[in-house]
Order: C-alpha cells, then structure tokens, then sequence
C-alpha cells in the first residue's frame, strides 16, 4: 500500500514536470497553430542561459549573494528568452503567413537545430548545474500509518506547486481577455486575423516570449533536478504524450494530461515493467494516449475538429 | 529555349500518361539513369559511394515510403523509423533463422513483416487525424525500439542485443565491394520507385490524394476511407521496410535499435518535406539535402583551410542546418520538388519573364 | 417542345424521405421533414440561410446521421445512410464550400469519380499491367468527354486550388458526373457566379438531366434559376417544410413569400434590372 | 488614365487610387496586368467581372493580403489618402480604417459567432459597454446571429458564416470595406438586405465601398461607379447607371438581351457568346 | 614519413560531457609524442578528429572518410560500443585495428577470432567481475554472496547490456540473486526505477550508465535514501564530471578504474610543459587535464603509438606503417614496468602483453571512491576471474565466427 502511494505520488509529480513541458507546446499551438517543435530546444537554451549567467553574473558584477545571482540570471535569461522570440518572428513567421501545418512544424524542427547548435556554442556542452535552492533530500511523511514511512520529494513538490501556478495564470489568461480571443483567432485562420487587424508580428512576438518564459521555468526546475546538458532537449518528447492526451488547444488539459500520464506510466513500470523485462514506460505512456484518442479523437479537453461540408 | 514542350503533341491518351510526358525530361532521365549506372561506379571514390550515395539512395526509397502516407494519403508519421527497424531485424531473422532463404527474399520478407506491423498502427488512424495521430505514431516508435531491445528472440538471444549479418551476395554475385553494394541498392530504389510512381499516378494513388485533401468528400464519392488509410500504411510500410533492411544489411551491416531510432524518423520526416510532400522527385531531393549537406558542411570548413573545432563544427553545422531548412521553407512551402518544377516552367518561357 | 420533355421527365418515386429529424445539440436543423423525388426530375430545395438545406443532402448521402426518420431508395428503407452506400446506389453530389481535391489537377479530381468503377488491385496498377492500363484508358476517354462537356479543356493539368471559384465549381460538377450518377445533389453550384456562368451552368444541368435522365436535386438561392428549370421545389424554413409544389405554386403561397422570398422578391430579379436609383 | 480622370471629375476628393499595379502569384503566375482605380470618398465603386478576372487579387494587393498568399505586385503603386500603403502591414491599413471581408467568409472556426465579433474590435480599444453596443448594432443587421451567438462559427451555415464575416468587418469601424462578392451563398432576401446595409453605412457614416461581385444587377444598381475586369485588365469603367445601360453588360452581365431576360431554360439553345478580346 | 591516427569522437550530443575530455586526451597524447619525441622514431603523427554524436551511421561515415587517408589509418578507437559493433565488420574487409580500451566486444578478447579487434586493458566483462570480487571482499569473500541482491541498472542499449552475461553466469555461480533495471537512452527520467529499488532494496548496485544519466541516478537513490556507498559505477560513469556538480550528496559513491588513472603521472608533467605551455592544448578551458576522461584518453593514444612504434621495430624504424602493420604491433605490444617509467605512465597503469590469441592483454582494475570532492583509490588491484570471462569468451566468439561464416585463425602456429 505504502508503495502503491509512493508510486502514484511519484506520478503526480513527473507528471507535473510534464504538464511544464506541455504547456509550452500548447501555448503556441492554440496562439498561432503551430505545433512548436523547438519546445525542448527552448526549453534546453533557456536551462542554459540561467545556469551559465547565474554562473558569470556574480563574477561580472563581483557579488556573491546567491539570491541576487539567481534573480539577475532570471533576469537576463527572460530577456534572452525574449530576444529568441523577436528572431523567430522576424525572420521565420513573418514568411511563413497562412502556410499549412507541416511547414511551420518544419520550419520549427529547423528553429530546433538551429537553437541546439546556438545555445552550445554560446553557452558550452559540458553539464551545468542550477542552484535555486530546491530542497533535494527526502522527507518521509505519516510514519505512524506506514512502516517507514511514505517517500516524498520535496523537490517535485515544489515544482509541482509551481507548474499549478503557472498554468492556472495561464488558463485564465486565455479563456478570459480580449488579446487570448485574439490568439486563438490567430490560431484558426492567419489571413482572416490579419484582415481585422490583429497585427500578427506583435502576436508572435507575445506568445513565443511567454512560451519562452514558460521553458525557462521548466529548464530551471529540470536543470536543477537533473543538471543541464543537452539532453534536456528530450525532456520535450516525454511531453508529448501529455499534449494530445490533455488535448493540443487546452491549458487545463495540459495538467490533467500530465498527471495522467505521469501516473500511468509510473504504475505501468512499477507493477507491469517486471513481467515483460522493464523499460516500457516510454511506449507505455503513447499507448495510453493513444487508448484515450480512441475514444476522443481531439485529446480530453481539446477542441473538436471541425469538418462539415 | 532549349526546354519547350512545342511541337510534341500527343494523340493518345496513354502517350499523355507516360511518366515523363515531355521529351527532353525522357532523355534527361535515361541520361541520370546510365551515368548513375555506369560512370558513377568507375568514377566516384569509395568513400563516396559507401558513405555517401549508398546511404543517400536508402534514404530516398525509405523517403518515397513515407511519403506516399504522409505526402499523398496526409497521414503524418513519425515512427518510420520502427517501419524500417521491423523490415531490418524480420528480414536478419529470416537469414538467421532460414539461412537457405536468398538476400532479396530476406529483404523482400522484411518489407513483408513491415507491412503487417504497418498496418497494424495504422488502424487508430480511421478515428485519430492529423497532429494527433503523428505523436501517436510515436506510439509505434517506441514501442518497436523497446521490443528489439528487450525481446532476446528478435536479436536470436545475442548477449548484447546487437546483431549483424554476413557477407552478402545475391544471385550469386558478391554484394562487398562499395560499387556493388551502391548498385544492389540502385537497383532496389529505381524498382521501387517506379513501382512507387505507378501506384501514386493510378487509381489507388487518386484514392489517397482524395483522403488527404478531403476525407468527407472522398467518402461521399465512394472511397473507403479505410481502405485506402491502411493500403497507404500498407505500401509505405512495406517500402520503408524494405528500405530498413537495406540500411541494416547494405549500409551498417550490424546494428542495434538505435539504428532506428526517432531521430531516424524526424530524418525521414525532414526529407519528405523539404524535398517536397506528395513528390515522387522530392524525395530524392529532400534525402540529397539531408544526406550532402551534413557532409559538406563538415567539409566546407577544411576547404578553406579552416580548423574549426569538431564540436564548433558540428554546432555550427546545426545551426546552418536549420537556417537553411527555414530558408528553404520560406523561398518555396511546397519543398525542393516545387521548387524545381517552378524552375522548369520558368525555363519553359525562358528568356521571357512570365 | 419543353412540353413534351416535362412528361418524360417525371418517373416513379426513386428517393423518399419520411419525417427526418435531425439536431444538432440544441439546434434543430432539420424538424420531421417528409418529401420524395421523383425519377428523372429537377428537384429544387430553398429556403433561408441555415434553413437546414445542406443538412438535408448531408442526410440523404450518409454525411449525417437523422435522429429520425427513414429514406427509402429504390423501396429499400434505410434508417441512416452510409456515405459509400449511397455512391454505390448512384447518388453523387457536389459541395456548398467547395470540397475539391485541393492538391490535385483537375483532371485527377474527375478522375477520382470514377473510383468504384475501376477494378484493377494494387499490384495490377503497381506493375501497370495492361489490364490496368488499359482501364485507366478507359476512364480517362470518359472523364476527358466530362471535360470537353464542362469547357475546362484548358485547364486539365491545373491543380485545381489555383482555379477560380467558378470553375472549381464546375470542377465540382464534373467529378459527381464522373460517377455517372442516378441522382445528382448540388449544393448552390451557381453561388459566386456571374448571369453567363450560370447560363452556363443551367445549359450543363439541364442537358445532363435531359441527355442522361438523371435526377437532379438543386439547392439554390437564385430564384431565377430555381423558378426556370425546376419541375418541383420544397421550401423549408428553419427546419420545418413549409411548402412544395410546382415552382409557380410555391411562388404565392404567402408563407413561402413571408420567410424566403421577401415581400418584393416573388419574380425573378433580373426580368427587371431596376437600376435607378 | 482615362479612368482615373472620369473618377477625378466626378469627385476630387480620392480615398483609394490604385495606379497600373500587376501582380503575379508564386513568382510565374502573372495575374493582374496593369489594373488601375480609384474609389473616392463616400462612394461606392464596383468591380466586376468573370470568374477568374482577378476581383480578389486586386482587392488583396490593396489590403496587403497578397503575400500570405505568395502574391506579390510587382509594378504599380497604391495609395489610400495620398500615403503609398504598399508597404503596410495588414493590421497598420486596419488602423488606417481599411478592412477586407475576404471572400470564402473565413469566419474563425473555433471562436463562437459572438467572439468571431468580438475580435473584430480588435484595434479599437472599447469599454464593455461600447462593444456591447456595437455589437447590437452588428445583431440589428443579422438577427440571425443573435440566435446562433453561441455556436462555434465552424458549424453555422454557409449564409451564417457569410453574415459573420461582414459583421466582424463593421465591428472594426471602417471608413473603407473591401467586399468581396458579399452575395455569395446568400438568401435573396438576405442579399438585399445586405446591399441595404451597404448604402446605409455609406449614406450614414460615409463608408467607402469597394465592392467586389459576381451578381452585376444588384453591384449595379447599389454603387456609384463601376469597373469591369477581364483577365487582368480594365476593359470597361463608368458610372454605374451608365453601366446598366450598355448593349454588351447587358447581355454578357445582366443576362438580358435584346431587352428580354432569358430564361435559363433555353440558354440551353443559346449559342455560346462573343467574348471581349482580353 | 608520416603516420596517420584518425580520432572519433562525441563532443556533442548527450555524452559530450565525458566525450569531450575524452577526445582531448587522445588528441593531446598526440600532440606530446609530435612536440616531444618529434614523432615515432621521427615519424611524425598526423591526426583528424571527427564527429560522432555517438551516433553508429555518423561513425561509419567517419570510418569511411579516414580510413585510406594519409596512406591508410592506424586504428580507430570508436568511443561507442554500436559503432564498434558496425566496424567490426568492414575492419575485417579493409583490414584496419579497432581499438577499444575499456569497451567493445566483450568476447572479442578472443583474437584468433577477432584478428582486428583490441580490447586492450579490460571489458566490460572485467569490470562487472571486479565489482562482484570487490563485494565479496566487502562482505568478507565470495561465499557470503550467497542470497545476497545485487541490481543492475544500466543504460538501455548494448552497451549497457554487455556485462549481463557475465553477472548471470556470477550469479548463478555465487548463488546472489540479480535484479535488472534498464533505464532507457538517455536516462533523464529514472523514478520508477528508483521507486522499484526502494521496494526491493539490493544489497547492492552496478550503474552502467553514462552521460546524463549518471547524476541522475545519483541524485535519484539520494531522493529514495539508497546508499550511495553500496553503488558501483562503470568507468564511463566514475569521472569528476560526472560527480563535480553533485558534491557530498555522492559521498561514498564507488566507481572502477581501467588500470589507475585517477592518479597522475610525470606524462601529465610533459603535457604540460611540450604542449600546454606552448599554447597547444586541446583543453581551451583548462579544466579537464588530470581528469581520469582525460586521463583515459591519453592512455588510449600511449597504447595506440605504442603498437606503431613495436610495429617499426619489426618491419622498419622510421617508416611509415600500414594498417597491417599496425594490426601486428596491436598484436604483439609488450609494455613493461620499465617502459611504462619512459613513458610517465607508471603510476598509471600496470604492464601488458597481448598476444594473438589474447587482445585483451592483462586487465588491471581498481575501485576508487567519491569523497565529496575527488576520487580516491581505495582498493588493491584486482583482476577478472578467468574461470567466469574466459568460457563466455570463447562460447561467444565461436558463436560470432559462426554467424559471420568467418575463419578462426590458428595462434598456437
Ligand atoms: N494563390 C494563388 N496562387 C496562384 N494563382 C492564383 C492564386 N489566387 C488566384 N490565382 C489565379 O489568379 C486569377 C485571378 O483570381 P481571382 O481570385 O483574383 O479572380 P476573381 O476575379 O476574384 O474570380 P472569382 O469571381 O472566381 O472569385 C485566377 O486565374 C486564379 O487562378
Ligand atoms: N455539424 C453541425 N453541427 C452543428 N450545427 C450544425 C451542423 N451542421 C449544420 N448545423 C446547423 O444546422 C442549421 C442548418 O444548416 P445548413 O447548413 O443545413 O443550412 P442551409 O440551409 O444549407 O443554409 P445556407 O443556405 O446558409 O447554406 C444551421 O443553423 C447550422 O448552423
Ligand atoms: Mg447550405
Ligand atoms: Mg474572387
């Protein structure tokens, strides 16, 4: 029993990291009807760009409180987050107006190697480390029910209280303002947005900013789980999942999704993995999306694709 | 002036339906055909043929695969890679497993086994669409990677999961040197796409076309959607498949899953839009791009009697790499192949601008 | 002359709705409509927008599935139709927006009409064998008579997203007529169109129906068209039938003048262009 | 420029002057061949033409749509109250008071009717009170609307679609509407009223029209001016009454000849036309 | 004359933080024996670094490019047990050494099977039967291995598969019960498995990971309280890098060491003042020298000259050598105490003598311990148990002549 919660609440917790993930994913795709593939590559040269500024910023400026370090690393990273997004516009979406899906896809599949090979040159490929003070080590909770106690993280507590923020900031951002309609009507039809006025460039500029700052919090809280590497970049594949599961176009779904994933495949592996030799958690959690795209084509909470002649 | 159609006109509707239906395109291609066939044998380096063309003609018959389903049926897919790990490791059991069974058949098998297997993850695609099912055929991905690595049958209980296959040779002639690996594979790829190109300009190809641009319309016109979804994963599957077995067999002659890993898929994926979605020529286009480019890149820099760094280099190259992939998508959506055809119609006027 | 014609054209009973109701969450497209259609005629469906027309040719080629109801095809009962069925039994149709094979020419999207009617397996086309080839010649003589039928000659290898709206409509057109179909519906073929377009357009209508006795159902909003070459018109009105009849008898029923036709709307608009302003 | 001189005399006051523009699409397709209008103030101009003249491009190189369609105007230039827009981006002519109701209603499917209205206010900052106002008003002229303001615009029907799509426009406040065939798909009754709101908004608030439309008798009989357009040219222009008068519009536009409507009947005997040299 | 030295190497991709010390000890080695000695017997080195990514199809283009350059390359150290894989074969068609010190085919010790392959030092198999012999010496020797559990968690991949054989062989014979965990490529996401240990707590653990997923697993057992003494890491996951950033929590942490090479020798002296004072090092940063990655690679290139320079005493001093000529220097390479003094590696490494049928040589290994700061050695040397690695050598090996159809070659004539 103790160990079935422990798993499940190992679960919960990966699958809030996910959902931080995701998040990114689904910000753009509902903005602008891109499917961003360049997520884990941001997600990877924001980690970057916070462990390495929270590195040299102390030297530059020769303080060494840590916490003034961070925030400045914060700082600068967001704005480098920010710059990413002004290129991206000006010299990619801008040209890429009204084309079809797999085009933008591609064309952020070559935003990706281009970020990968940026940020290593910029930033190095050895493994960083981000200090935020997270707390690391376990704590062991309701002692006297279990014998031992229950394993919690702290850390992924953290982080999951974080990523509940974010995402609930951003539901609301969406559903209730008049730029979040105007985005979501960048999402269904380029051209007609462009007729009424919503100034695409400024759009872009916007949701790739805020998707940035959304991979910079997942980079951080990654970074200082697992340290930075390139690797991180993966981290996105593990997302994916969660996306279509939660649904492309929907923030709450976004959570959901990643608790539901983050739960299936930890029990999967835990109790499954043993009798097929282990590993499956990776297929294990497309197959369970997949199940669930069965029966609602457009993930949980998606929106319904529109088809009628 | 020298590409112009004027003067060649067509009786006959099946002259109008040959696959090149203006002359100087017919001579142009039998042309590629004997240089391809004679003096790229005698005349390129080894390195050249093993390195480069070989993997580069894998890649275009796995390309053209994958893009009859996502170019011409619109199913995106991103596990072709597992399409082409089942055609490598069923066509390597066949050899282990029947070692009387000839090369081609083995290969022939793996596109066999690649097909079921296709079809099979091709069945969400009746109720799953679009983006959806492109991450659920990540589903396939990693499932077919994890079962080749943990499944000691399928790798004949090798220690570590690692198999490789023997010298190879095929009616009876040896398949060793660079050149005749590079023809045994040449030939493979002008079989299959021509194969490819009749499917794709008949009715079955029309059925796909119809089900990617306009699946109710299809179905009100009397198109099984089902049909023609699984006979799309079908062939796709199959040539992939073969094209994995090629990989395995004639390029790396051992391998472990990773071989077909998804970046392998995200490769195939690559080629099939930049060289041009529903283009038969694209993707020969798109696997040139993939293939050279990489390989240029590492080479520019030593031309110039530069010394970068390998891994500066190899940043570098990434970055190069995805510009010009932008780049590319910006001049021309549609892929290299429009690219090329825009080119051709502005020869046909040439030198006059519209 | 048109007299005779008008006997001939009207057979038996060949497609009868009975009391279809369809919604759509809390919209009621369609409320327990009956009507039948008649071998051979020029059926006419109007009404105002939204008034659940294209929904009606939705249900009777399988796109959409009624709550209730039946069609009768040929005296078989059906409680849904299913889209494939339907092509079989020779029901074609054309699209309000526009539902062509975008990426593919013109030629190829006629072609595709001609889908249940082409035989050969996949490996027969894969390796061309002559039977396959042959075949593919001998549909293409058909859709090629199609072409020469539509006027659009010229623009055969064109992928058809290039086309004007107009003649992708008539692109529309010619793909259901590939399907050589026993009933035809057509979903505003003249929207978007010029008075010589529609002429033209009627011309290929009517010689379709003459020439090959298939019925037509047409949903249109001129009603200079709809009152000229239609046998029978149904007038529904948010859901509900509210006339049908000859096109003259529709024409004055007040009900039929008070929802669709507008007060000064009863004649044809163009018989007096009225330009003064 | 001849055109340009007509219009000149009749109304100095120019709003939009499109001089000699061409345009070709996907760097070979070469559309407009030198078109040259002008619309000015407060007036009504038509354009008409057959299927293909090229009505839509020329109404998307003037609002900057061309490029998301990979169009580009290669000659000539466009100027909206003397300042070249040729440069502008979409949204800065939206500012500008230039709005297009693209042809095909690309109403935003996923958005209800009222947030596909609601985004049409997009430039224009307004209290909630305002936009609710201009949103009855937007009702007023579609009361069909009103009933469906909950449904995705991606379910509505065709004419519904089309209605909300000029609603979106007027929510912008423009002093200039590109219409592109506004009639299309529409009831007659519906399209009457919509030609009605035409001229109220130009009688009433001075909104220019440039009007793009495949159904000549009612183009003609609401706007002022008209140009005609065959395959990528101006092949005729003039007042609209005018226009309405002319033995060849009669009879290749109006459907009328020899003072007679056909019925579309017997066009089935009628020998094919005469087609003006393009 | 001039002697060609192709380097492969990952310094990208998600091992570049053990490949890149990695490559520039290799490389670095090379530039010492340019600057130093002015070549072999005067002969100088020429090298070409290329990029692999740890990717097999980028390796076999690397293999293609180099191999025929500079009159034929000396050998290839393929830093990746799938490239090695994908050599092996064409290194029998084109007849080049495969040099794989610490990795490949475990089984290609065996070299009247494997002519060109040489697994110098130690394989897998060496290390995971040090770990076992390090163990029971722990628990007070080999009969208290007996119920014990013992967990492998490895990479997911046939690199990390490769010691499994072995360890099953150990546990039958030892009678420990073994528990397998593969964590899959690259290894950021390992809670379940670290969930899984928790439950069935092993007494203790073999990590053979590599890259990124090192730290993770140390950072996981520190998340579910798994002692990081009882953890036995490979050598490609007992470098500094990979612990530097983690500090105390791997305190205790246990890895292996090919030979000795987390000590320094007078090499490192030289490299520094031929080389580094010179401005030439191939660690811009100056951080990785005296790193065991770096350490490593050096010893990877010693072994490499070393098997050239024994091949000029055979076939010509001074002269360039062919790949053949190479291969029989692999061969017969015998590096004594007294030589290893000349080359500044005593304090490194121990001798070794390969022969044709043994291309492994003497396999040498030690454990060293994480003390928060730095590893220590805190073992004797240890050697694998021939009674378990040489049955699986040979059982294996003729499994691999067999499939391939390939002739065994005689050694005893
Ligand atoms: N995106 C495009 N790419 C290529 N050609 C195009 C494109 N859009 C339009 N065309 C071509 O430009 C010409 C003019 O088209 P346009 O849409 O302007 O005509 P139109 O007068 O509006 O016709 P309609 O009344 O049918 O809407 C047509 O021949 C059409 O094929
Ligand atoms: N798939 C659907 N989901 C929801 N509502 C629908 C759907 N299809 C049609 N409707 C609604 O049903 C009603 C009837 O639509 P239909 O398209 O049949 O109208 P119509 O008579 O063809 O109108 P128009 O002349 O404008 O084309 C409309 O109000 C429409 O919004
Ligand atoms: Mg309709
Ligand atoms: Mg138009």
């Amino acid at each position: 029993m103790a160990f079935f919660l422990e798993t499940l609440f190992g679960g919960l917790m990966t699958g809030m990291l996910y959902s931080l993930v995701a998040l990114g994913f689904v910000l753009i795709f509902k903005a602008s009807g891109v499917f961003n593939f360049a997520q884990g590559a941001m997600v990877l040269i924001a980690a970057l760009s916070m462990a390495r500024f929270s590195e040299w910023i102390p030297g530059w400026l020769g303080i060494d409180n840590m916490i003034l370090g961070n925030i400045l690393a914060f700082a600068a990273s967001a704005v480098f987050m920010w710059l990413i997004a002004v290129a991206v516009e000006r010299w990619v979406l801008r040209h890429l107006v009204n084309q079809e899906g797999t085009t933008l896809l591609m064309a952020t599949i070559g935003i990706s190697y281009f970020l990968d090979g940026m940020g290593q040159i910029i930033f190095g490929s050895s493994v960083y480390s981000i200090n935020v003070g997270m707390p690391k080590d376990p704590a062991f909770i309701l002692d006297g029910v279990f014998e031992g106690g229950l394993l919690i993280s702290l850390e992924d507590l953290t982080a999951a209280v974080i990523a509940a923020l974010l995402v609930a900031t951003l539901a609301f951002f969406f559903q209730y303002t008049g730029v979040g309609r105007a985005l979501r009507a960048v999402a269904d039809d380029h051209q007609a947005a462009q007729s009424i006025g919503i100034p695409l460039n400024r759009i872009w500029v916007v949701v790739w900013t805020v998707a940035g700052l959304v991979a910079l919090v997942a980079g951080i809280i990654w970074g200082s789980k697992f340290g930075v590497q390139f690797t991180l970049a993966t981290a996105a594949l593990r997302a994916l999942p969660v996306v279509i599961l939660g649904g492309l176009t929907s923030v709450p779904g976004a959570i959901i999704g990643g608790l539901i994933i983050g739960v299936g495949e930890k029990l999967s592996e835990v109790y499954l993995g043993p009798f097929v030799g282990g590993g499956i958690e990776i297929w294990f959690a497309y197959m369970l999306a997949l199940v669930f795209l069965l029966f609602r084509p457009q993930g949980l909470f998606g929106e319904k694709i529109i088809d009628r002649v | 002036m020298f590409y112009r159609e004027n003067g060649q006109f067509k009786s006959t509707y099946r002259a109008d339906q040959q696959i090149f239906p203006i002359r100087q395109d017919r001579v142009f291609i039998l042309g590629l055909l004997a240089v391809a066939v004679v003096a790229v044998p005698l005349l390129a380096t080894p390195y050249f043929l093993q390195a480069i063309l070989t993997p580069f003609l894998i890649l275009s018959l796995a390309a053209i695969g994958l893009n009859i389903l996502v170019g011409y049926c619109g199913q995106i897919s991103i596990g072709s890679g597992a399409f082409m790990a089942v055609g490598a490791y069923a066509a390597w059991n066949f050899g282990v497993r029947m070692p009387a069974t000839p090369l081609v058949v083995q290969i022939l098998l793996g596109g066999v086994f690649a097909t079921l297997v296709g079809v099979v993850f091709g069945v969400p695609s009746l109720r799953i669409r679009g983006l959806y099912l492109a991450v659920t055929t990540l589903a396939a991905q990693f499932f077919v990677d994890w079962a080749f690595l943990r499944i000691p049958y399928f790798t004949n209980y090798s220690s570590s999961g690692n198999v490789s296959v023997p010298a190879l040779s095929a009616f009876g002639l040896p398949v060793q040197t660079p050149a005749q690996r590079y023809l045994f594979v040449l030939a493979f790829v002008v079989v299959f796409a021509l194969l490819a190109k009749n499917l794709v300009r008949g009715a079955i190809g029309r059925q796909w076309m119809a089900i990617r641009d306009m699946d109710v319309a299809a179905s009100v016109i009397g198109i099984r959607p089902v049909y023609a979804k699984l006979t799309a994963f079908a062939v796709s599957s199959f040539i992939i498949g073969v094209a994995g077995a090629l990989w395995a067999y004639v390029h790396l002659g051992s391998w472990e899953p990773l071989a077909f890993d998804l970046n392998r898929s995200l490769q195939l994926l690559f080629i099939v839009i930049i060289g041009g979605l529903g283009s038969i020529v694209g993707s020969f286009f798109g696997a040139a791009f993939m293939v050279l480019l990489p390989v240029l890149l590492t080479n520019v820099p030593h031309f110039f009697g530069l010394s970068l760094a390998v891994d500066t280099a190899s940043h570098i190259e990434h970055m190069v790499f995805g510009a010009l992939i932008v780049f590319f998508l910006i001049v021309e959506p549609h892929g290299l192949a429009r690219l090329w055809s825009i080119g051709k119609e502005k020869l046909r006027i040439w030198p006059f601008p519209h | 002359m048109s007299q005779s014609m008008h006997q001939r054209r009207m057979g038996e009973v060949i497609l009868d709705l009975r009391n279809i109701s369809l919604s759509f969450g809390g919209v009621k497209a369609l409320t327990d409509i009956s009507f039948d259609i008649r071998e051979h005629e020029i059926r006419a469906i109007i009404g105002p927008n939204g008034a659940g027309k294209s929904s009606m040719l939705n249900v009777i080629n399988g796109v959409y599935t009624p709550q209730k109801g039946e069609i009768l095809l040929d005296g078989i009962r059906f409680s849904k139709m299913n889209s494939r069925r339907a092509a079989e039994m020779g029901i074609a149709r054309t699209f309000q927006n526009l539902a062509l094979f975008k990426g593919m020419s013109v030629l190829d999207n006629i072609m595709t009409g001609r889908n249940l009617r082409m035989k050969s397996g996949i490996l027969a086309q894969a390796l061309r064998l002559g039977s396959a080839e042959r075949e593919e010649i001998a549909h293409r003589e058909f859709v090629e008579n199609i072409i020469d039928f539509l006027e659009i000659q010229a623009h055969r290898k064109t992928p058809v997203g290039r086309l004007p709206y107009g003649l992708q409509k008539r692109v529309d057109l010619g793909r259901a007529l590939a399907m050589e179909p026993r009933i035809l519906l057509l979903d505003e073929p003249m929207a978007g169109m010029n008075i010589e377009e529609k002429q033209d357009m009627s011309r290929f209508i009517l010689d379709v129906n003459d020439e090959y006795g298939t019925t037509i159902v047409l949903i249109e909003h001129d009603m200079g068209v709809v009152m000229d070459i239609s046998d029978r018109v149904v007038v529904l009105d948010y859901g509900r039938k509210i006339g049908d009849g000859a096109p003259d008898d529709v024409r004055q029923s007040p009900e039929v003048i008070r929802a669709y036709l507008g007060a000064g709307g009863a004649a044809p608009a163009p018989a007096e262009p009225g330009l003064a302003k | 420029m001849t055109t340009n001189e007509a219009a000149a005399t009749q109304a100095p006051d120019i709003l939009l002057n499109v001089n000699g523009i061409e345009v070709i699409y996907n760097h070979v397709i070469l559309v407009l061949k030198g078109v040259s209008l002008c619309v000015p103030q407060g007036r009504i101009v038509a354009l008409l033409g057959a299927n293909g003249a090229g009505k839509t491009t020329t109404l998307r190189a003037v609002s900057n749509l061309l490029k998301a369609e990979r169009g580009d105007v290669t000659k000539g230039s466009i100027d909206y109250r003397g300042e070249r827009i040729d440069k502008l981006t979409p949204a800065d002519l939206v500012k500008r008071g230039v709005v297009q109701v693209m042809e095909g209603r690309h109403c935003f499917a996923h958005l209800t009717i009222e947030e596909n209205l609601l985004t049409g206010a997009y430039t224009r900052s307004l209290s909630r009170g305002e936009l609710n106002a201009e949103l009855e008003k937007v009702y007023r002229y579609f009361p069909r609307l009103k009933q469906r303001r909950g449904s995705q615009a991606g379910y509505t029907s065709g004419g519904e679609q089309q209605m909300t799509a000029i609603g979106r426009a007027l929510m912008a406040n423009p002093a200039m509407i590109l219409l592109d065939e506004p009639s299309m798909g529409l009831a007659p009754q519906i399209v009457e009223e919509i030609f009605e709101i035409v001229r109220d908004l130009n009688v009433r608030e001075r909104v220019s029209f440039l009007l793009a439309e495949q159904n000549t008798n009612i183009a003609l009989r609401y706007a002022d001016y008209g140009y005609i357009l065959e395959n990528g040219r101006v092949m005729m222009d003039g007042r609209a009454s005018e226009l309405a008068e002319n033995e060849d519009v009669k009879e290749f536009y109006l459907g009328v000849s020899s003072g007679e409507r056909k019925s579309f009947r017997d066009t089935k005997f009628y020998r094919r036309r005469k087609r003006w040299l393009a | 004359a001039e002697q060609f030295i192709p380097l492969l190497a990952y310094r990208t991709g998600s091992f570049a933080p053990l490949g890149i010390p990695w490559a520039d000890g290799k490389m670095d080695y090379l530039k010492l024996v340019n600057e130093r000695d002015g070549g072999i017997n005067g002969v100088k080195i020429v090298y070409e670094e290329c990029e692999t990514a740890y990717a097999t199809d980028k390796g076999v283009e690397c293999y293609e490019r180099l191999k025929a350059k500079h009159g034929g390359a000396s050998g290839f150290d393929t830093q990746s047990t799938g490239i090695t894989f994908a050599l092996t074969d064409k290194a029998i068609v084109d007849g080049i050494s495969i040099e794989t010190v610490g990795y490949g085919l475990s089984q290609s010790a065996d070299g009247s099977v494997f002519k060109w392959n040489f697994p110098l030092l130690g394989t897998y198999w060496t290390a995971a039967d040090v770990m076992i012999q390090d163990i029971a010496k722990k628990l007070g020797g080999e009969d208290k291995l007996k119920g014990k559990k013992i967990a492998l968690v490895y990479h997911d991949s046939p690199y990390g598969k490769e010691p499994i054989v072995l360890l099953q062989s150990r546990a039958k014979a030892n009678g420990f019960e073994l528990l397998l965990y593969p964590v899959t490529a690259p290894g950021v996401e390992q809670k379940s498995t670290w969930l899984q240990i928790r439950q069935s707590r092993p007494d203790f653990l073999l990590l053979w990971s590599a890259g990124i997923m090192t730290p993770t697993a140390v950072r996981e057992a520190q998340a579910v309280g798994y002692p990081r003494d009882k953890m036995y890491g490979i050598w490609w996951a007992s470098s500094e890098t990979d612990l530097n950033d983690l500090g105390q929590v791997a305190k205790g942490y246990n890895g292996i060491t090919i030979h000795n090479s987390a000590d320094h020798g007078r090499v490192h002296e030289d490299l520094k003042k031929y080389v580094y004072a010179k401005g030439q090092g191939s660690d811009t940063q100056g951080k990785y020298v005296g790193s065991i990655a770096h350490t490593r690679g050096m010893m990877i290139s010693m072994l490499q000259v070393e098997a050239i320079r024994t091949a000029q005493e055979k076939f010509g001093k001074g002269k360039h050598m062919t790949p053949e000529q190479v291969q029989w220097g692999f061969e017969n390479l015998n590096i004594t105490q007294e030589r290893l003094e000349e080359l500044g590696f005593a304090k490194l490494m121990r001798p070794v003598k390969t022969s044709c049928s043994n291309h492994m040589g003497d396999d040498w290994a030690r454990i060293i311990q994480w003390d928060g700061a730095k590893f220590n050695i805190v073992s004797d040397w240890y050697q694998s148990n021939k009674d378990f690695v040489q049955p699986l050598v040979k059982e294996l090996g003729a499994k691999y002549a067999a499939e391939k159809k390939l002739e065994v070659r005689n050694c005893a004539g």
